[in-house]
């Protein structure tokens, strides 16, 4: 038996070299420091989760950003309560986020299409209010959840491990501040890619590409949908609350702003953004819109003017003020531009744009279509 | 693992990164000397500086934000040596020479923190991983204070905080690394407490609107305890959510509860709003029980009565700093910043400008980067001339004491600026308080951790 | 106990006015046009910027410096003369005063060609397209459209005075003969509120007896047969896409008052505008209208603290929560049709 | 009505829309292997009668068994579960995924159940549902295509498809809504053969048909429908020669 085909092993490879290069490959784009990178694995993750519920099955979830905050708090819970390690935080969150994600899926997927995205919506915006304000004593509200140095951590302390310091989460004893953490966080997203890689090429993957296709047709040929719907709900809450769990190792504090409904669009956005219902093509979504964020906001005036220096001083001038409305703290207004041209003209994403480049350059005609890259429709 | 993120991890030459491929389009893979000899976080190598700036420049508290940064890179400018110098001219003692830090130049660079305690964190992680920042400062939240000085002790940076008036800043969620120039909440208290009993007497029904966060709810403690203390009773204290906007639905049932104050513990837009409307509610020109029903608004600064325009006038609050106190810092640092922008500079911008120049200072006189020595430094630091009359850094809590200013809405503005009068300066000795009562453990200094 | 519930019932009232407008808007988007459109809070934040450029515009001043004489802070004395005020003479002032409901004058046009510019430029385009994409390109335009409001007049919100007539409370308690002093609430709340009624009456009668109003229910009914009659469907909906951005702009001059504008005022409101329509039942204007008052009315009574004591934290979460509590009841919301939106 | 070759029996069905009596006092009895056939004018019932069969509309009153099993209340997919499949008027198909992949859902069905939790295992080492799926195919005529998205087939290959999609699950009862409407004579031909071809394995079959020429080729029995009530019953000859049912048809339709 064959774990996976020729085309799907080379894919995943290529994917995990990608990733690991990052710091070298990056480096000359400025966006080779641990906290980017992190961030790139982190929102790499949840967006791949994300892309299993609204790529595969079709379901848009406004309030997937709940999740992603449960796994941070339970992070830093166990951080506090148990062990300033790692791994029993990531596996708590996961729990927890996936038990959260079950309740949640199981009301709200008693509706479909836009009744079933404001009801996730809804649920996501109470669980942020409420961790703004009468769950403070969890959540410490506004400020958000840090590390004490008298926090208990029974688990530690049974064990003996002292805390020398502010804690900071460790594995075995090793930090996981700066380079260490995006080891870290890589091979969480290489692991989650690789899981989400075989659910989509599973039966169960098939199940809720049917589901998004044909929900009716479903039906009438013998499978309960229900449990499949909430079965690919559940995974990808587990996916976000992994993902908040990693920000949490990486940066042990816990907000109530990343559960924000605005959180729960900006995946949306990575994910159309790459391409939903393609592997490859959320991380890459969730890559370019971080990088936007993080480097593109950077850009000042002065980066510009030596950008143009070759330019006659006049034009020169123009063209700074120009730019400069588009990059630095005008970042966002050029990502709103991208995305309307990309929903505009390449529906699929930045995906359909590869495969188009791709297709003018291979007339041939291609097997098996819908495999890696099933035709990107994104539907209600 | 170690041998690889030192060795990535000299950041500085990333900064240019981005400018490096726009400007060149070759990327060369530069590892800065001196890489290895690295003992602290962003140990500055070369004959720059960097401070990073982390300012709300969208959000609730944006106005703060934006006149913080004109407030930095005043700073900047005086600690290079350009313009007139400013309040290194007044600062006793002082170790400032005008050349930069240490005779390296300083630079700066900002982060947009959107007065969001999880968003300022990132940039701060941003700004030191990237940009190299030795030092970070700014805010004007308490909650982004708190957030961004964990993570400053976490990367071994010095963290000197912005606008920040929650107790916890220098209380329970106090840290080595994190420094407070302004007064907090309880100093609030104390200072205004006599003033407002004495204006409105002792038989008091205040009814408490709180910003639901960390600085709301230890001023609303602060302004009970003081107030209560004094003859007043509380009728009820609401929370209101941070950025809410429309506050109509919190402020009706003001109206009947039987209270005759109304206090405010709102700051930035949320003032103004909540302000605003209460007064459109016709809460100033009301009775209640019998006396004129009056609005306090603990903590004040100039742009907010900037925007409350008229709504102001004649209502109590405290200030950190005023641009009309007479002594020569004061008056050295309106004109250096008057001239710079063409308009006094508020609270928020006078408190950002001491805290850069201040750690600055600290280095002189540390005559190194290596923050446990800057922290020494700081800690028990006495000094004058930055305009707020004697200030001393206490080591216990890393508190500025100092003169608290109580203010009132003027009645009669000359201009758009002179929206506050001081009514009275609480002396230093009147809001110093034991360190003890708001608990907290400021953490050790070293091992300065890496980065 | 009588005025306290009273006065959170017209809290109620007049938050449920502003809701069910913003609303309406938004729903007649949908129900005739069949798109959701997540820019609609943008069109709200665009009219509210309309007061702002008028009032602007209206006390533009000429600046001199003096020499001579210093500012306090050191710079030279500003002499500011008002220069467009000047023009209309003593009208001048009281146009000033006025600014906030005279700018409905310019908001009406400007939103008219904003709303038929976005329909024809790249709404038609979306008709036919899953309603996924409707939602990413009026989110990606509204970004656009708070980017560039935020470019020009700054991330701070830029606070528009209401006449000074009409400032303060009025005392509603006495005008109903009861006791004076009592119940008293904000005048341009009251005129917001009449507002609201006078639009939302407007638009319904407009649907109601005009012909163009027939003729576009029967669109939002089938669509192709009435097309099929020969009667240009698409070029009315146009227009009706054009009245949904005036509404909204018109909607967002009037509150300026209420709450100083800036660039973010449309994406706050747009999440509850949401949950408004949904509740009402997608493309059912008065499924908008009654869950705009609903939830307003809700909102307001959870805000009380006899309220909260008993469920704490309930005044953060009561719109979601009604939301949830109506979907899972009434699959459509209040007055929703079958089988629209979802599939 | 005991008679045990009775696979399906419909027993005193009634089906109300508010006032309109859409079904009444239907009393139908479908033996074991045989094709038969529902026909009547438009708006008899033909449909809502299909549909209350599926359990996608509740009857009024009376119920639905299939070999002993009430259907009346049932999921559609618990009926399906049971053995019953069904072709639709307008095809129902996963018109974003290949024809292959149309095809192994139904079949993965029919081993798996309702919901199996099938993650981790590739679709690519599911080698029995795939030569199983590729064998349907080269059935029905359409292995050449089975690389195509369902969506981008002509309207007869999506019926010929979807009745590939049926047949994969070995269904006890097919139930097939218009079969051939809206096909080209050479498509309704080829479609009339496969079906044939089906009828050889003994499958049980009911058909809602339109195309008397389709009937006439396929049907064992023949039942009528005309304003919601059977009005003739029995073997194709039977029923042509019936006086009613040529008024149902010639004097009913004005």
């Amino acid at each position: 038996m064959r774990i996976m085909s020729r085309n799907d092993l080379l894919l995943f490879l290529g994917f995990t070299v990608v990733v690991l290069a990052m710091p070298i490959w990056l480096h000359p784009f400025g966006a080779a420091y641990p906290d980017l990178l992190q961030r790139f694995m982190i929102f790499g993750i949840f967006a791949v989760g994300f892309n299993i519920l609204f790529g595969l099955t079709g379901y848009l979830s406004f309030g997937h950003a709940a999740f992603f905050g449960v796994g941070s708090y339970a992070a830093v819970w166990s951080f506090k309560l148990l062990s300033l390690d790692a791994i029993p935080a990531m596996i708590f969150a996961v729990v927890v986020s996936g038990v959260f994600a079950l309740v949640i899926g199981f009301v709200s997927l008693r509706r479909s299409g836009i009744y079933f995205s404001i009801l996730t919506l809804a649920f996501a915006q109470m669980s942020y209010n409420l961790a703004y304000s009468v769950l403070t004593p969890i959540t410490n509200g506004e400020t958000g959840l840090q590390l004490n140095l008298n926090d208990p951590r029974y688990l530690d302390t049974t064990m003996g491990i002292p805390t020398a310091g502010q804690p900071v989460p460790t594995l075995l004893g090793q930090s996981l501040g700066g380079f260490a953490g995006f080891y870290f966080c890589a091979g969480f997203l290489i692991l989650a890619f690789f899981i989400a890689m075989r659910i989509t090429n599973s039966p169960f993957g098939m199940m809720l590409k049917g589901i998004k296709s044909n929900q009716t047709r479903m039906n009438y040929t013998g499978f309960n949908t229900k449990p499949y719907t909430l079965a690919a709900f559940v995974i990808s809450g587990m996916y976000a609350g992994l993902a908040g769990a990693l920000l949490a190792v990486t940066d042990p504090l816990a907000g109530a702003e990343r559960m924000q409904w605005t959180a729960s669009g900006e995946v949306v956005l990575m994910t159309i953004l790459g391409g939903a219902g393609t592997l490859v093509g959320p991380v890459i979504g969730a890559w370019l819109i971080k990088y936007f964020e993080n480097i593109f906001s950077a850009i000042n005036e002065t980066i510009l003017h030596r950008f143009f220096d070759v330019l006659p001083d006049g034009l020169d001038n123009a063209l700074v003020a120009i730019t400069s409305k588009f990059v630095g703290e005008g970042w966002f207004l050029t990502l709103g531009l991208v995305f309307v041209l990309i929903v505009v003209f390449l529906p699929g994403g930045i995906m359909e744009g590869v495969r188009r480049i791709a297709h003018l350059f291979d007339r041939k005609p291609k097997g098996r279509p819908g495999k890696a890259a099933p035709q990107p429709q994104p539907a209600e | 693992m170690t041998l690889l993120k030192r060795g990535l991890s000299r950041r500085r030459m990333l900064q240019t990164g981005m400018a490096g491929i726009i400007g060149t389009g070759v990327a060369p893979l530069m590892f800065t000397k001196g890489a290895w000899a690295q003992e602290f976080c962003n140990n500055p190598t070369g004959d720059t500086v960097t401070f990073g700036l982390n300012l709300p420049l969208t959000g609730a508290y944006a106005e703060e934000g934006a006149d913080e940064q004109k407030a930095y890179e005043l700073a900047v400018k005086h600690l290079n040596g350009e313009g007139d110098g400013g309040l290194i001219n007044v600062l006793t003692p002082t170790a400032l020479k005008g050349n930069g830090i240490l005779g390296k130049k300083v630079a700066f660079v900002t982060s947009d923190s959107q007065t969001k305690a999880d968003v300022a964190r990132a940039g701060a992680t941003r700004m030191i991983e990237r940009d190299g920042a030795i030092m970070v400062t700014g805010g004007s939240s308490s909650a982004e204070a708190i957030a961004v000085q964990g993570l400053c002790q976490e990367m071994g940076v010095v963290f000197m905080a912005g606008l920040t008036h929650s107790n916890d800043t220098t209380g329970k969620d106090k840290r080595r690394y994190g420094f407070r120039h302004f007064f907090n909440a309880y100093q609030s208290g104390i200072g205004l407490a006599p003033v407002i009993t004495e204006a409105y007497g002792t038989d008091r029904k205040a009814y408490h609107l709180t910003a639901d966060y960390t600085w709301g709810w230890t001023q609303e403690e602060s302004m009970k305890n003081a107030t209560e203390a004094l003859g007043w009773e509380t009728v009820q204290a609401v929370r209101t959510p941070l950025g809410a906007g429309d506050f109509s639905q919190f402020l009706t049932p003001v109206l009947n509860s039987g209270a005759d104050v109304l206090i405010l513990n709102h700051y930035g837009n949320d003032m103004v709003n909540s302000l605003t409307q209460a007064v459109q509610f016709g809460m100033r020109d009301r009775q209640a029980n019998g006396k004129d029903f009056q609005i306090v608004v603990p903590l004040f600064s100039e742009l907010m009565a900037k925007g409350a325009g008229a709504n102001i006038k004649g209502i109590f609050g405290t200030s950190n700093w005023h641009w009309n106190l007479q002594d020569a810092g004061t008056i050295a640092f309106t004109k250096s910043f008057g001239a710079a922008y063409g308009a006094p500079p508020s609270q928020a911008a006078h408190t950002a400008y001491v805290q850069a120049l201040l750690y600055a200072d600290a280095c002189e006189r540390a005559g190194t980067f290596y923050p446990p020595e800057v922290i020494k430094a700081l800690e028990g630091f006495e000094f004058d001339g930055m305009g707020n009359g004697p200030t001393l850094y206490r080591a216990e809590d890393h508190q500025c004491i100092k003169n608290v200013l109580v203010v009132q809405g003027n009645d009669n503005p000359t201009s758009e600026y002179d929206v506050l009068n001081i009514v009275q300066e609480v002396p230093r000795d009147l809001v110093a308080y034991d360190p003890a009562i708001f608990g907290g453990d400021l953490g050790p200094a070293e091992p300065a951790p890496m980065c | 106990m009588f005025e306290v519930i009273f006065l959170q019932f017209l809290n109620g009232l007049d938050k449920g006015a502003a809701y069910a407008l913003i609303a309406l808007g938004l729903t007649l988007v949908f129900g005739t046009l069949g798109v959701v459109n997540f820019a609609h809070g943008a069109l709200f934040m665009l009219g509210a910027f309309c007061a702002v450029l008028f009032r602007q515009f209206l006390t533009l001043e000429t600046v001199t410096l003096d020499p001579e004489k210093l500012s306090p802070w050191g710079a030279p004395l500003e002499i500011r003369e008002p220069l467009v005020q000047a023009w209309f003479g003593d009208f001048g002032a009281v146009l000033v005063n006025y600014s906030v409901p005279a700018s409905i004058i310019i908001t009406i046009p400007i939103m008219l060609l904003v709303g038929i510019g976005l329909e024809r430029g790249i709404i038609k385009h979306f008709y036919k397209r899953p309603h996924a994409e409707q939602i990413l390109v009026t989110f990606g335009l509204a970004i656009v459209a708070q980017e560039l409001i935020k470019s020009f007049f700054g991330p701070n919100p830029i606070p528009q005075p209401m006449p000074s007539d009409l400032r303060g409370a009025a005392d509603i308690g006495a005008f109903l003969g009861m006791q004076a002093n009592v119940i008293t609430y904000p005048i341009w709340r009251l005129i917001y509120f009449l507002f609201s009624f006078v639009i939302i009456g407007g638009v319904f009668a407009f649907l109601q007896f005009t012909t163009f109003g027939m003729v576009v229910r029967a669109g939002m009914a089938d669509r192709e047969t009435v097309g099929l009659l020969g009667i240009n469907i698409d070029r009315r909906f146009t227009i009706m896409f054009g009245l949904a951005a005036v509404v909204a702009g018109i909607a967002g001059v009037m509150y300026t008052p209420l709450l100083p504008p800036n660039y973010h005022i449309g994406m706050d409101f747009l999440v509850l505008s949401f949950v408004v329509v949904v509740v009402g039942g997608m493309g059912s204007l008065p499924g908008a209208v009654a869950a705009g008052f609903l939830l307003g009315i809700l909102q307001s009574f959870a805000s009380m603290t006899q309220v909260k004591a008993l469920i704490p934290g309930i005044d953060q979460i009561i719109i979601y929560l009604v939301a949830v509590v109506i979907l899972l009841v009434l699959p459509r919301g209040l007055f929703g049709r079958r089988g629209v939106m979802e599939a | 009505m005991t008679n045990p070759n009775v696979v399906l029996h419909v027993a005193d069905v009634h089906k109300r829309f508010g006032g309109l009596h859409a079904l009444a006092d239907i009393d139908l009895q479908v033996e074991e292997g045989q094709t038969h056939a529902i026909i009547g004018p438009n708006g008899a019932g033909k449909s809502t009668l299909l549909n209350v069969i599926i359990g996608k509309l509740a009857p009024t009153s009376g119920q639905v068994v299939f070999d002993g099993t009430i259907l009346t209340g049932r999921k559609p997919y618990q009926i399906n579960q049971l053995g019953i499949a069904r072709v639709f008027q307008t095809p129902e198909i996963f018109a974003d995924l290949s024809v292959l992949h149309n095809v192994m859902i139904p079949a993965l069905a029919k081993r798996d159940g309702a919901f199996r939790l099938n993650m981790l295992r590739g679709l690519d080492s599911e080698t029995g549902i795939l030569r199983e799926s590729e064998d349907m195919l080269e059935d029905v005529g359409m292995f050449a295509s089975r690389e195509m998205a369902a969506g981008s087939l002509s309207r007869g290959d999506k019926r010929r498809m979807e009745l590939a999609m049926c047949l994969i699950q070995h269904p006890r009862l097919l139930l097939l809504d218009e079969p051939t409407a809206g096909m080209s004579r050479h498509d309704t031909n080829t479609t009339i053969e496969l079906l044939k071809k089906i009828k050889s394995r003994g499958m049980t079959k009911v058909i809602i048909e339109h195309d008397m020429h389709v009937v006439f080729s396929l049907a064992d029995k023949i039942s009528v429908l005309a304003q919601g009530r059977i009005i003739a019953d029995g073997t194709p000859d039977q029923v042509r020669g019936n006086p009613k049912v040529q008024e149902a048809y010639l004097g009913g339709t004005h």
